[in-house]
């Protein structure tokens, strides 16, 4: 019902070709099966937001904005902040994708960046509350695929997250139950973790990471699966058509936690953050 | 908002509602519930009530998304207003969007669909009361109304969610445990073909955590695929035997 | 603009079928002209609603649902409580409905429903009042179409009486201007009628009622009467294309008094009451 | 609020406007109004005021809706925002979904729609105005504005609405006696045919008061008829006859 | 993506025949290349409306309604009362529009009326206001093409102009901060301008006023002017696909100019006012 | 709101942000920024940062819309949500359609679109940040891709806005210049035809003042036109010389 620009029937041939590539440790793209593609990250480029970043992961480029406003709490978390993530496939960036109000594909990757940031505990929503049940921080992150060349949830979730990371919000005072936003000085929002997300094409007995767009078409089907940190997962998503055979499972697992690893080290560089956040 | 809230697992492993933590809710599972449907069936677990139909296969429309090489599949999951606390807004919200993909993503990975080019496929889910696990109770469902359709799949699958409460892994989690919970995490499986087809994590597990979840959850479906099999049966022997219930 | 779905062209082979069955007093599926099918009646099935009810009338199943909740009256009628009413043609209940907003039938359908609850004053909307101009009670009354064979009008009106009659809301105190529900001890609305719909079909000079689906794509036209009691009429709504000839009027009265008096003996019975309402 | 309302019959029988309780309010009646369509009209009964305008038959778009063996007919009968007291918001409310439906089922009782297989006929109806009996008056214009299009009909048909009104039966009540009153009934007819085309009712009449209003009915449609019969002669005569008004 | 209803491909035979014309001094229905259509002008025919007007142009008819409300600023003007503006190519207008929500030439329309209105000051917004920052008038301006033969934008203008010369709305009174409506008495609006719009159709290096539907066919391309008053234009809006030659546009100006005091000496007259307004 | 507003210009006739009045912002062009389109562009105005990209010309969709004699143009300008201060709803506004319209409408003016009969060409703009002067800068950007896509066309075409400012005429208003402004003028030519392809006005001018600001729009764009052609030729040697950066 809401499948627009579906992908073309994945060839067997292409299929029986990666897979045997994959069986000698190679890919179509000259990639080993583990290896990410060359990762660009760059963060405070849009000055109208209260952070943004915007990262290239090969041939996917994701631009991402982070603006914040006093608002009302949801009834049943009145003692904390609100996050709200809205993601779009601009139809400049594929030909798969099309004008319009978001589609199934875009609403699961907000869905999906909204899970690693929240579940996460990424940010202490708790310190976001200025009076209680009344008037609290709301952060939206808007998503945008620019160019999309295979796996958008894996860079947007890095610019999401480096986006919230160096967000810069006013200070808030409460005087006579109104709240009022000192905006000459500005400080980061409460960070205590930098979920990363890792993307696992699954092809046969085999697995490989980070997938392009015509490997995606060849794979048999894929997970996402977010790391709140080395040792905790905060998200799992598996978001094509396709069986995952129960054998696979341990592999997919401990390879998403290693590249995860890496994914997060890269990202702490960018952030000049070294180790966990105070 | 309670100031001080009931322990959600007592001292000796009990839940709230008296299950233990690999206890699974009531079920009821029904093939062949709606007349007009090509296949259809009803699911209760617990509170939990959903009705599945499904049409086809049919010539696909509009046109220009036939596959020349075979079926499309459509899946809509969708929640009556009442069906919540509260009261839901009609029309269709993003959660239920994402469920409707997942959902269909799960049974298009059953379903021969290579057996009926240029035709489409309709599954519709009605959730009439939502209690937790409506998702996989969902596609539970619509995977024996498939069957029930008599549209050929490689085999049934069934999923439940198994969850993380107060650091024990528990199966089927009731919506109490799912809100107050550290974690939720939907499965299906095709038990028959070894493989997943379904799974979703929100909250947060560690590596161990995830495979003892997973192997719970295996119990769960495998008791449901066996339910499955029986209403199959059910309706299938009450059409043939005449005078038979 | 607004058919979707619409019926296939009847036959005027099934037509002529039909009216020699009637002229002797015969049907299709063998019951008399002024004949219902076999009539179920289920209340309080969902337990998150205040009330609800399940009709199986023949081949047609329908559900609805009653929440309550507190709001602001209409600008108009400060002094009455709120009926909402929505209806929705589920695809799941047959090829002719589609997903999708309510299209012209079900919006149709929610408002004759709405028109027999109203307009029969069902419910005394002056005594759900709490503070005048201000706070009232909102009823939103939902029904689905789980399964059509015909007629989804009489026992979609039997089903949102019957849990309109059965739901339970809490006490309202109004304590300095608030509102608060003392949500342990429920109460009953305030219920004084108990309106039942009848649909007719028209063939020619001939009637009959509670056409299937085949019946409806062979018929002249049809009539939906809504009677409050056994002597008044709430509600009338002709509902297909077609002509209704004048020297058929009076029997269609008629027989739709007779065949109402007959459901709402039926709906008393489930209900377990007998006779008018306190 | 008024704290104590005007009486809306007087003891003589008046009605707040002066009418006689089966007198119905002036009317105004145009064939031919609008150039860009195939047939127009426009209506004003007191302050109603109704432009109808029609386009076909014409090919059906899109295409799988057109029929093999008659022409659809397609009816959208919508208020201009400034047209009621205060502002209707801008697109269509579920009322105009209900009433373009019960117009559309009235005019393809009457229109010979297999004359034209496969095509499609476009009906417009615009309240401009809105103050009482849109439905009938739209109806009425709209069936004018089919045979200014020269589309071949059975009959025309006609509409107008009656009320009760402080116990009493009315024709064509106002929008004050709507409001205020018990019941509104709004009824269209094609005399010739002798035959109901539209019927609803809105309050509560027993079954004489139903017989009454019905032929009170008839007898508010007779007039219409005529109107609507010499507003087409009046243009089609002043298309043939040169010099001619 | 917004083209609804998109005209037929010019002719190239049309285009050499109106230009041929032209070159004469000359026009398909006998116009000359300066002249507008017979413009008929009437106001307060909608009683329901507090300001209305109905213009005929040629073969186009427009219908316009003022309705103003009580309601709060925009924040960036708290000081001004607001004017909406919505306008709608009705389907029964023309085979070119359809039902639906406004397309994108509709909202061109509004928009267009909008600014010359609001651009040209023709409103003291100022004097609208009754508590700064919090309780404005708020005008809502619908305009309604009920015929359409070409250039519907400068009988909507004098359309919408003319409502709001001939508005007439309650004295409000501002009491404990409350704005309460006096509606035995009612007033004009604060106007100052009388703005009116000139619509010019180029072809090659030549130009006319007032297009007919055909003649839009065959220009090359159109461009609408709005004249505040006699000396200034509030409003310019090239509406068309195609090029403006530079060399024309000295007499674009000049013409349209000159046919703007024509019209709003026209618009005066039925106006009853003379001249500038007090 | 400020109680004393900073004036605009200065008594030496200089702007807020430094510039001359007939200076305009830095600017940034680049053609050849996205890989999956068919063509696109980048353009940085100030803080105002746009790509465009086009796809085409490819098979009309839906068929019905498909021109025998030419190719159908269709554009999108959009705005991210976070490209304002404060935040822009998700969705098309109005003000989005409308340029969306007069952009197409501009670049349907140059395109050859008789060279692919029966196809489509979509160009999508899509607005970063936005900071005065977008609608112009986008259709600057989309003229370059399009060149970048290989679509034959007449001619480049780039646009820039002039305002009113204080009774002077100013080239490529900033932000503030435009809010507080007392006309904004956005202007887009095709200079090798001697043309205009979009033009619109908010705000006042007399006819000295507007040919003033049409001159002074016209000296802006001979620059972007530069910029533009030495995007393209950058492109393109970059493409066929080895080595080059």
């Amino acid at each position: 019902m809401y499948r627009i620009g579906e992908k073309p029937y994945p060839s067997k041939i292409m299929r029986d070709k990666l897979y045997e590539l994959i069986l000698r440790g190679e890919r179509l793209d000259g990639r080993r099966p583990y290896q990410y593609r060359p990762l660009e990250l760059k963060t405070s480029i849009i000055e109208k937001t209260d952070g943004s970043a915007m990262v290239n992961l090969g041939g996917t480029k994701i631009v991402a904005g982070v603006k914040t406003a006093l608002g009302q709490p949801y009834p049943d978390t009145p003692d904390q902040g609100n996050i709200v993530v809205n993601a779009e496939l601009l139809p400049l960036a594929s030909s798969f994708f099309e004008p319009g109000p978001p589609d199934e594909r875009a609403i699961e990757l907000a869905r999906v960046v909204d899970r690693c940031v929240r579940e996460s505990k990424m940010i202490e929503l708790d310190k976001l509350v200025y009076v209680h049940g009344r008037t609290v921080l709301v952060i939206y992150i808007d998503v945008y695929v620019l160019d999309y060349d295979g796996n958008y949830f894996d860079p947007s979730v890095l610019a999401a997250v480096a986006a919230l990371a160096t967000a810069k919000i006013p200070l808030y005072e409460v005087r006579n139950g109104d709240v009022i936003a000192k905006t000459e000085s500005r400080f980061g929002l409460p960070v205590r973790k930098f979920p990363v997300s890792v993307t696992v094409g699954l092809i046969g007995d085999k697995i490989l990471v980070d997938p392009t767009s015509l490997e995606e078409s060849a794979i048999d089907t894929s997970i996402v699966l977010g790391w709140s940190d080395d040792d905790e997962m905060a998200a799992i998503q598996k978001n094509l058509q396709g069986l995952i055979r129960f054998d696979t499972i341990d592999e997919v697992i401990r390879v998403s936690r290693e590249k995860s690893v890496e994914l997060r080290t890269k990202l702490m560089e960018v952030l000049g953050r070294v180790g966990a956040p105070s | 908002m309670e100031k001080v809230e009931q322990r959600l697992i007592t001292e000796d492993g009990r839940r709230i509602d008296g299950r233990a933590l690999d206890e699974m809710r009531p079920v009821r599972i029904e093939a062949g519930v709606l007349d007009r449907s090509d296949g259809s069936a009803y699911i209760e677990m617990g509170k939990t009530k959903i009705y599945a139909a499904v049409y086809g296969p049919k010539e696909a429309h509009p046109r220009h998304l036939a596959q020349p090489h075979k079926a499309i599949l459509n899946c809509r999951y969708h929640m009556a207003s009442f069906s919540v606390e509260g009261r839901k807004a009609p029309g269709m919200t993003r959660r239920e969007i994402e469920l409707s993909k997942v959902i269909r993503e799960a049974l298009e990975s059953i379903v021969i669909l290579e057996e009926f080019p240029r035709s489409a496929i309709d599954i519709f889910i009605e959730v009439i009361q939502a209690d937790a696990g409506t998702r996989t109770a969902g596609l539970t469902a619509a995977s024996l109304a498939l069957a029930d359709a008599g549209i050929p799949v490689l085999d049934l699958c069934a999923g439940i969610a198994v969850g993380k409460v107060e650091g024990r892994i528990v199966l089927d989690p009731s919506e109490e445990e799912d809100k107050r919970g550290e974690a939720d995490m939907p499965v299906a499986m095709a038990p028959r073909l070894g493989s997943i087809v379904l799974l979703q994590l929100n909250g947060r597990l560690n590596s161990s955590e995830f495979r003892e979840a997973l192997s719970l959850a295996k119990k769960g479906i495998d008791v449901l695929y066996e339910l499955q099999r029986k209403a199959l049966s059910k309706k299938f022997s009450g059409l043939t035997q005449i005078g038979e219930d």
